[in-house]
């Protein structure tokens, strides 16, 4: 059973879409219905994957660092004097990729339940959902670069239609923004998947002819099956504007995931994307489209250059830590609840940069677990901002006063997530942030003082969560217009079932970050001391 | 008695009377302007085709002036038929306002 | 015995129960939570009677960190403390908050608060202390706030929150430190191992410390603390939770090395001569107390500054009992003003006076425990304040500087000054008032007469005079061996009964029922000259964090000069740093970067219309392009190939 | 030694009247003078011994497509004189075009080498085109037949078309 079980994950909510293109239009309820058995089987089969996932391993190569490993000829074709072309369905996941998928199942099946009110064009919303799931499964576990790729792109699609049609008032513009925005990222990293499939060659299958066979397999790429003279070879003499082609690799790589991470010169997209995204979205595109960028650095920045990783650790972790400052500062000035949420997640993203950057276990074990906790945290947030939306159609935090007094239970929750993502010990947000903080104060690359300025940070986080809960729940009930005050009911049966289970969690993965961490912590180690090992390789050459 | 006169002479000339048919036709706002244009450019052709003939024992050069000239005839012929179709139809001449192919 | 041993970290959930089951049915929330307190009251007793050597517990959190809870003998005591002045404070509120609509999350808040400061008591690695360092500050600002209704009583605990979050990184940061230069990061570990911290960790954790004990630059949130329930202030602002700053700095400092010490106690005696100034010329009956508390706050850490962390640990004991006796008598005055006519501020003392037959048994334990909080002889805080002087003293000899023991003795004096002249204007003198209520038995008494017996002095020793007498010394302290073999000194002895005399006597004859200036102090405003002012706003700490966030809005802002209006409208505490530069960057973020992205937009749109043009409906153009295309062609092939 | 001066006054004859179209507004001057410069050509044809282009030209051009285009004139102006006034327009742009074009063909053909050989003509030029016309020139002598009759005919068939 498990032997094809990822690729049953992958595509099991492309099978539900055919069945939904065949149901009638005016069906919704029954679409909806549908759509939550898919995720939730979804669910269920990445919960056992999650179990039967063997954590004791302990790799020596990547090439058998993987697990539940699926490899299936795709496309072969013969370039001449290029030699063979090979592209392969390569599917299989090790602790960092589990983590993601276990996430990302876990929010498709509440954003599933988030959007469970909608009521335009019902059939069109869900079918675009399920392929939205599809491909953000397929990207996490996908080994080959061509594939993962494909998925990257294949992401995109749906979300733009999400935003443009079921989106906000100025849904064009944002939904336009992201999409150009996130190509262009994507085209620096198609330039680097170029040149390393002209520079890697698949060793098992150039028995067939004399010629070459290139591949797109990452495998091959982190265990260095470079040929000799190839561009991204490592040891490479070629300059590009005084700078080793590699360095330049990364650096086109870094840009691209920076911008789906995001980082701070490159973000502006994400607060539009965000306040004109309808709520179950902007709950997926916080809780998962995020992470892909971060997921981005750990497999291909940091797992194929490893030598420039180590020497850029410094500039890395300056643009962590200005997401974080910057990000911050920002989300003070807001007025909209939602765009200061978006706003937080540029910083809480800025961590992930940082723990990277300090290249230790510490270090990405937090970026990890910041990645994993934030997905929870801010989907619960932007479940919190959509009940205000969904009630009065605005979230200008100074439309509102007192909320308390006619909302406590919304209240209570708001308190939860809000102490949650400004990172209060208990809370999940505090673990992230504390082992990045290990990581970069403990790390012999990272002088201290960028440690010491990103724990600013906190304070700054503590600032803009505590002043918006003060001018919006506590103080006399205010609402702009008259009108409103009928409908701020509280959260109703439905809200609960989204957040209860989001709460549990939160405070679960505060007191015991281990139930998570534990079985992932050899995959982490091995890819730091991987990379490591890998780096002072590629430098000696 | 032509050696008075050399060749590029005749070709400047020829040239000449090319480049402002050109003119004409990109310059004036009249379509019997164009006609006239076109006519300059022709004639500049053959110029040089009679010249160049002379030193030709088969006279091509000639011949196929000769067919210029007769094309050049049936061309403004039917230049100007289409000319008065449309100042039937749009009561102007000016090609800037001919735009649109409709009807 | 070995129940106990295998059910003990049950001790701090028991809180967190009742705060939940109080929490639900808001009607008798405070009586059903006190089965939960006094359950733990119990517990404690039982376990501070039978414990002998300390028990831990310990599971892996995190990749090398570990979360672990151990009970010794020190925490225990403390434990019982807690619990003993919650359950006193828990009676006291039934009739405080019996109008209060919700009772049932003041219930739930203190639960909480009980939970987290035990919680934090028991916690033996560093990273389990932080943990409920931070939840005891959530919870203070659950409570602060309980009356959210009031935008400035939230804003206040917000306030308190953010000072206290300011002063939690610096811990954080401290604690990191501990991990990365791989120091003993559990305290049984600092104990026996001992191997000494840097200076910079070192000062991160007393940073730490003085945001949670409001000591000298952090002081500011404890008088905005006030706003909460005075019930809240007396268990939290009073007893407990501000004495964590105290419990943290005596657990570590064994590793502190010379210079922190002098920190310690150059700090603790600054402090403690500052909020005494500040408590001479208050008008609001807790805003008094509240400077006193800081006070005495800087006597503790001073104690430890000076190596006599045992008179600190007694002093920080006996403080706590007439501290909160002396915040419940002031809540039952605040309550009985408040029934009289709700309309004037109840915590004003100058619409008070002559109360001392209305509410005759909060008259004498205000009394009795404003004694002791002045020192006198045969009272408990005689004992503990002459353990600490005594050791300033000896600490002044040897070290030569002989600042902390001239701040110690002044604020000794100032402060029998200051309690002597807040009796009088609150109890003495001429009552306007004429209805007397008898307050009710059970609820306000008992707490009241057992809080004030608990401050006489045969408590805490059999001989009134000397401070070594503690019964609880040998038991706390026996394993650690006392330290220097401590004597009470005659001159210090003298000097401090000198001090607090005299400073009751000044008080006296100031405010004495008919001097002038009881008189005219219903009316009195604000101090007019210099040293008023200075103290009755607190040596401006306040005015002096909006100062820094002014400066430092102003230095990161960078935009030319602020006019005073533009910052005081927006000053409102942290917010300030945070709108004024957030809104430079917010539009910064809008227009430059975002329309960086927009420019380009348009400047592909510019290409095309250029481009467009040349596509013009009319002929002749087109047929200008062709030649001109023609011609380049023609130049190409002929002179460039 | 006259030919050249015969040859220099009949190129002014064909460049004056073309200078004056250039400058002109007036279509019908325009056209009248367009017959002058005909005339000059076909002086000059008759210097180059080809005395059957002169009279081709001076049958065919000066008289034919002239007052054809005189004919077109006339019908296609509504009211008189007014609309045979005309503007200029993209002046610098034409101006530019052919400029341009005159100076690159010109540079072009002084660097192409020209060889003159120069051979006497036997006989009589007209017969001999007659009976080129007839032999080597056949196809394109019928086709071009062809083509005048379909040419004429159509432009009759417009032209009544337009006329009811």
């Amino acid at each position: 059973m498990t032997d094809s079980l990822l690729t049953l994950i992958i595509f099991f909510p492309l099978l539900v879409t055919v069945v939904i293109l065949f149901l009638p239009k005016d069906k919704d309820l029954l679409i909806k219905e549908i759509a939550l058995g898919a995720t939730a089987v979804q669910l269920i089969l990445s919960v056992i994957l999650f179990f039967s996932y063997d954590a004791a391993l302990q790799p020596e190569s990547w090439s058998n660092a993987f697990q539940f490993v699926e490899r299936a000829k795709w496309i072969s074709l013969y370039l001449g004097d290029y030699g063979w072309l090979q592209i392969d369905y390569f599917v299989g996941i090790d602790g960092i990729s589990l983590l993601m998928i276990c996430l990302s199942t876990f929010l498709l099946l509440v954003g599933v339940v988030a959007s469970w009110n909608l009521n335009k064009n019902v059939k069109g919303y869900f079918i675009l959902y399920l392929i939205l799931s599809t491909s953000v499964v397929g990207c996490f576990a996908a080994l080959d670069f061509f594939l993962f790729y494909v998925f990257f792109e294949f992401m995109l699609l749906p979300m733009f239609f999400l935003i443009g049609i079921w989106g906000g008032p100025r849904r064009g513009y944002a939904s336009i923004k992201f999409f150009i925005y996130t190509l262009v990222g994507s085209l620096f990293i198609l330039a680097v998947m170029i040149g390393l499939y002209l520079s890697v060659e698949d060793s098992s299958l150039t028995g067939q002819g004399q010629e070459v066979v290139h591949s797109f397999s990452l495998v091959n790429m982190m265990d260095g099956g470079y040929i000799t003279d190839g561009i991204l070879t490592p040891g490479t003499s070629i300059e590009f504007w005084g700078m080793n082609i590699r360095w330049v690799a990364f650096l086109l790589l870094m840009v691209g995931f920076a911008i789906k991470l995001p980082a701070v010169p490159v973000h502006t997209w994400l607060p539009d994307a965000h306040v004109e995204a309808p709520t179950a979205i902007s709950v997926l595109l916080a809780g998962l489209l995020l992470k892909i960028g971060g997921y981005g650095f750990f497999r291909i920045a940091y797992g194929i250059f490893p030598d420039a990783a180590v020497n850029l650790t410094y500039p890395i972790a300056i643009f962590g830590m200005i997401s974080i400052v910057y990000g911050g500062l920002t989300a003070m000035a807001q007025n909209d609840l939602k765009r200061m949420i978006a706003y937080s997640s540029v910083s809480h993203m800025g961590f992930i940069l940082l723990g990277l950057a300090s290249f230790n276990v510490q270090g990405a074990g937090g970026a990890l677990f910041q990645m994993v906790s934030h997905g929870f945290i801010s989907g619960a947030l932007f479940i919190l901002a959509g009940v205000i939306y969904d009630r009065t159609g605005d979230r200008g935090i100074a439309n509102f006063s007192g909320l308390a007094k006619a909302m406590p239970v919304f209240t209570g929750f708001v308190v939860i997530f809000f102490f949650a993502s400004l990172g209060l010990p208990g809370l999940s947000g505090f673990v992230g942030e504390f082992l990045v903080f290990l990581g970069a104060l403990g790390s012999d690359y990272l002088p201290k003082w960028i440690g010491i300025v990103s724990i600013s940070g906190i304070v700054i986080s503590a600032a803009y969560y505590l002043w918006a809960l003060q001018r919006m729940f506590f103080g006399k009930f205010w609402t702009r217009e008259k009108v409103w005050e009928q409908t701020m009911y509280d959260l109703t049966g439905r809200e609960l079932l989204l957040l209860i289970p989001l709460a549990i969690l939160v405070v679960l993965l505060g007191v015991a970050p281990n139930i998570i961490l534990g079985p992932v912590n050899n995959s982490i180690e091995f890819f730091v001391n991987q990379c490591f090992a890998q780096s002072q390789l590629y430098i000696a050459q | 008695m032509m050696e008075a006169i050399s060749p590029t002479y005749f070709v400047f000339l020829s040239l000449f009377i090319f480049c402002a048919g050109i003119a004409i036709i990109i310059i004036k706002r009249s379509a019997i302007f164009v006609l006239i244009g076109i006519e300059l450019m022709l004639n500049a052709a053959n110029l040089n085709l009679v010249y160049f003939s002379q030193y030709d024992p088969g006279m091509n050069g000639l011949m196929t002036s000769v067919f210029v000239v007769v094309l050049a005839a049936a061309e403004v012929a039917i230049a100007l038929a289409i000319l008065l179709n449309i100042f039937k139809h749009y009561k102007i001449t000016d090609p800037d306002e001919l735009t649109s192919l409709k009807n | 015995m070995t129940l106990i041993k295998t059910i003990w970290p049950l001790i701090f959930i028991l809180p967190l129960f009742s705060g939940i089951i109080g929490g639900l049915n808001s009607k008798q929330s405070l009586k059903l939570s006190n089965f939960g307190i006094g359950a733990g009251l119990l517990f404690s007793i039982i376990l501070v009677w039978l414990l002998d050597e300390p028990l831990i517990l310990e599971w892996k959190w995190l990749e090398g960190v570990s979360f672990g809870f151990s009970i010794d003998r020190l925490n225990a005591m403390l434990v019982l403390l807690v619990y003993l002045i919650t359950l006193l404070v828990q009676v006291f509120s039934i009739t405080y908050m019996e109008h209060d609509p919700d009772q049932g999350r003041y219930t739930a808040k203190l639960g909480f608060f009980a939970f987290s400061m035990v919680g934090l008591l028991m916690s033996n690695q560093l990273v389990t202390l932080f943990l409920f360092w931070e939840l005891v500050g959530m919870s203070s600002y659950l409570l602060i706030g309980f009356w959210y209704q009031e935008a400035a009583r939230s804003k206040a605990a917000r306030q308190a929150f953010m000072i206290n979050r300011v002063a939690d990184a610096f811990l954080l940061l401290g604690v990191i430190q501990v991990f990365n230069n791989g120091y003993a990061t559990s305290f049984t570990e600092i104990l026996s191992s001992g191997n000494q911290w840097d200076g910079f960790t070192g000062l991160c954790f007393i940073i730490g410390a003085f945001g949670k004990s409001a000591q000298f630059p952090f002081y500011g949130w404890l008088t905005k603390a006030m706003a909460g329930p005075t019930p809240v202030s007396a268990l939290i602002h009073a007893a407990t939770m501000v004495t964590a700053g105290v419990y943290l700095l005596v657990r570590i400092s064994p590793v502190l090395i010379e210079w922190n010490l002098q920190v310690i106690a150059i700090g603790g005696a600054v402090t403690a001569f500052m909020a005494a100034v500040a408590a001479l010329t208050q008008f609001d009956i807790k805003k008094v107390l509240a400077y006193s508390t800081i006070s005495q706050l800087g006597y503790m850490i001073l104690g430890i500054g000076v190596g006599a962390y045992q008179a600190s640990v007694f002093h920080l004991w006996t403080h706590a009992f007439f501290k909160a006796g002396l915040f419940l008598a002031a809540g039952s005055v605040i309550h009985y003003m408040h029934e009289l006519d709700s309309s004037k501020d109840a915590q004003d003392m100058r619409n008070m006076g002559g109360l001392q037959k209305i509410l005759p048994v909060t008259f004498y334990a205000f009394l009795i425990c404003g004694l002791a909080l002045s020192g006198l002889p045969f009272l408990s805080g005689f004992l503990s304040k002459e353990g600490i002087l005594t050791g300033s003293w000896l600490w002044g000899q040897s070290t030569g500087n002989y600042l902390v023991p001239v701040l110690a003795f002044c604020t000794a004096g100032l402060t029998a000054f200051y309690i002597g002249r807040q009796i009088l204007l609150v109890f003495f003198g001429s009552s306007s008032f004429t209805q007397k209520i008898i307050e009710p038995m059970l609820t306000i008494r008992v707490p009241l007469i057992f809080l004030a017996v608990s401050s006489l002095w045969f408590w805490n020793s059999l001989n009134p005079i000397n401070p070594l007498g503690w019964f609880w010394n040998s038991y706390l302290f026996a394993d650690l061996g006392a330290t220097s073999a401590q004597h009470s000194i005659l001159g210090v002895l003298i000097g401090s009964i000198g001090l607090s005399l005299a400073g009751l006597g000044v008080a006296y004859w100031l405010y004495r029922p008919e001097a002038e200036l009881t008189q005219n102090f219903k009316n009195s405003k604000e101090p007019a000259q210099l040293v008023g002012k200075i103290s009755f706003h607190g040596w401006y700490i306040e005015k002096f964090y909006d100062q820094i966030v002014l400066l430092f809005s102003k230095i990161v802002a960078g935009a030319g000069w602020f006019d005073k209006k533009v910052i005081d409208r927006f000053v409102d505490g942290m917010g300030v740093t945070g709108v004024v530069m957030a809104k430079v960057i917010g539009w910064f973020d809008q227009n430059i970067v975002d329309g960086l992205v927009n420019f380009m937009a348009s400047i592909s749109q510019l290409i095309g219309r250029f481009v467009t043009s040349f596509q013009s409906p009319k002929i002749q153009i087109q047929i200008g392009w062709l030649l001109l295309t023609l011609l380049v062609l023609l130049l190409w092939f002929q002179f460039l190939t | 030694m006259i030919a050249s001066i015969l040859t220099y006054i009949f190129t002014a004859i064909t460049i004056a009247p073309i200078v004056y179209i250039l400058i002109t507004k007036n279509v019908i001057r325009a056209v009248f003078s367009l017959a002058f410069s005909f005339l000059g050509l076909s002086g000059l044809y008759v210097l180059m011994n080809a005395e059957f282009m002169a009279v081709v030209q001076l049958l065919i051009y000066a008289g034919g497509i002239i007052v054809l285009m005189v004919f077109g004139l006339m019908l296609t102006k509504t009211t008189l004189n007014k609309g045979f006034i005309t503007q200029h327009r993209s002046l610098f742009f034409g101006s530019l075009v052919s400029f341009l074009l005159f100076i690159s063909l010109a540079a072009l053909a002084t660097r192409s080498g020209f060889k003159v050989g120069f051979t006497e003509h036997a006989g009589d030029p007209v017969a001999q085109i007659g009976q080129l016309f007839l032999t080597d020139f056949i196809i394109a002598f019928e086709v071009v037949a062809f083509l005048l009759l379909v040419a004429l005919v159509g432009a009759s068939y417009l032209a009544k078309k337009s006329g009811e």
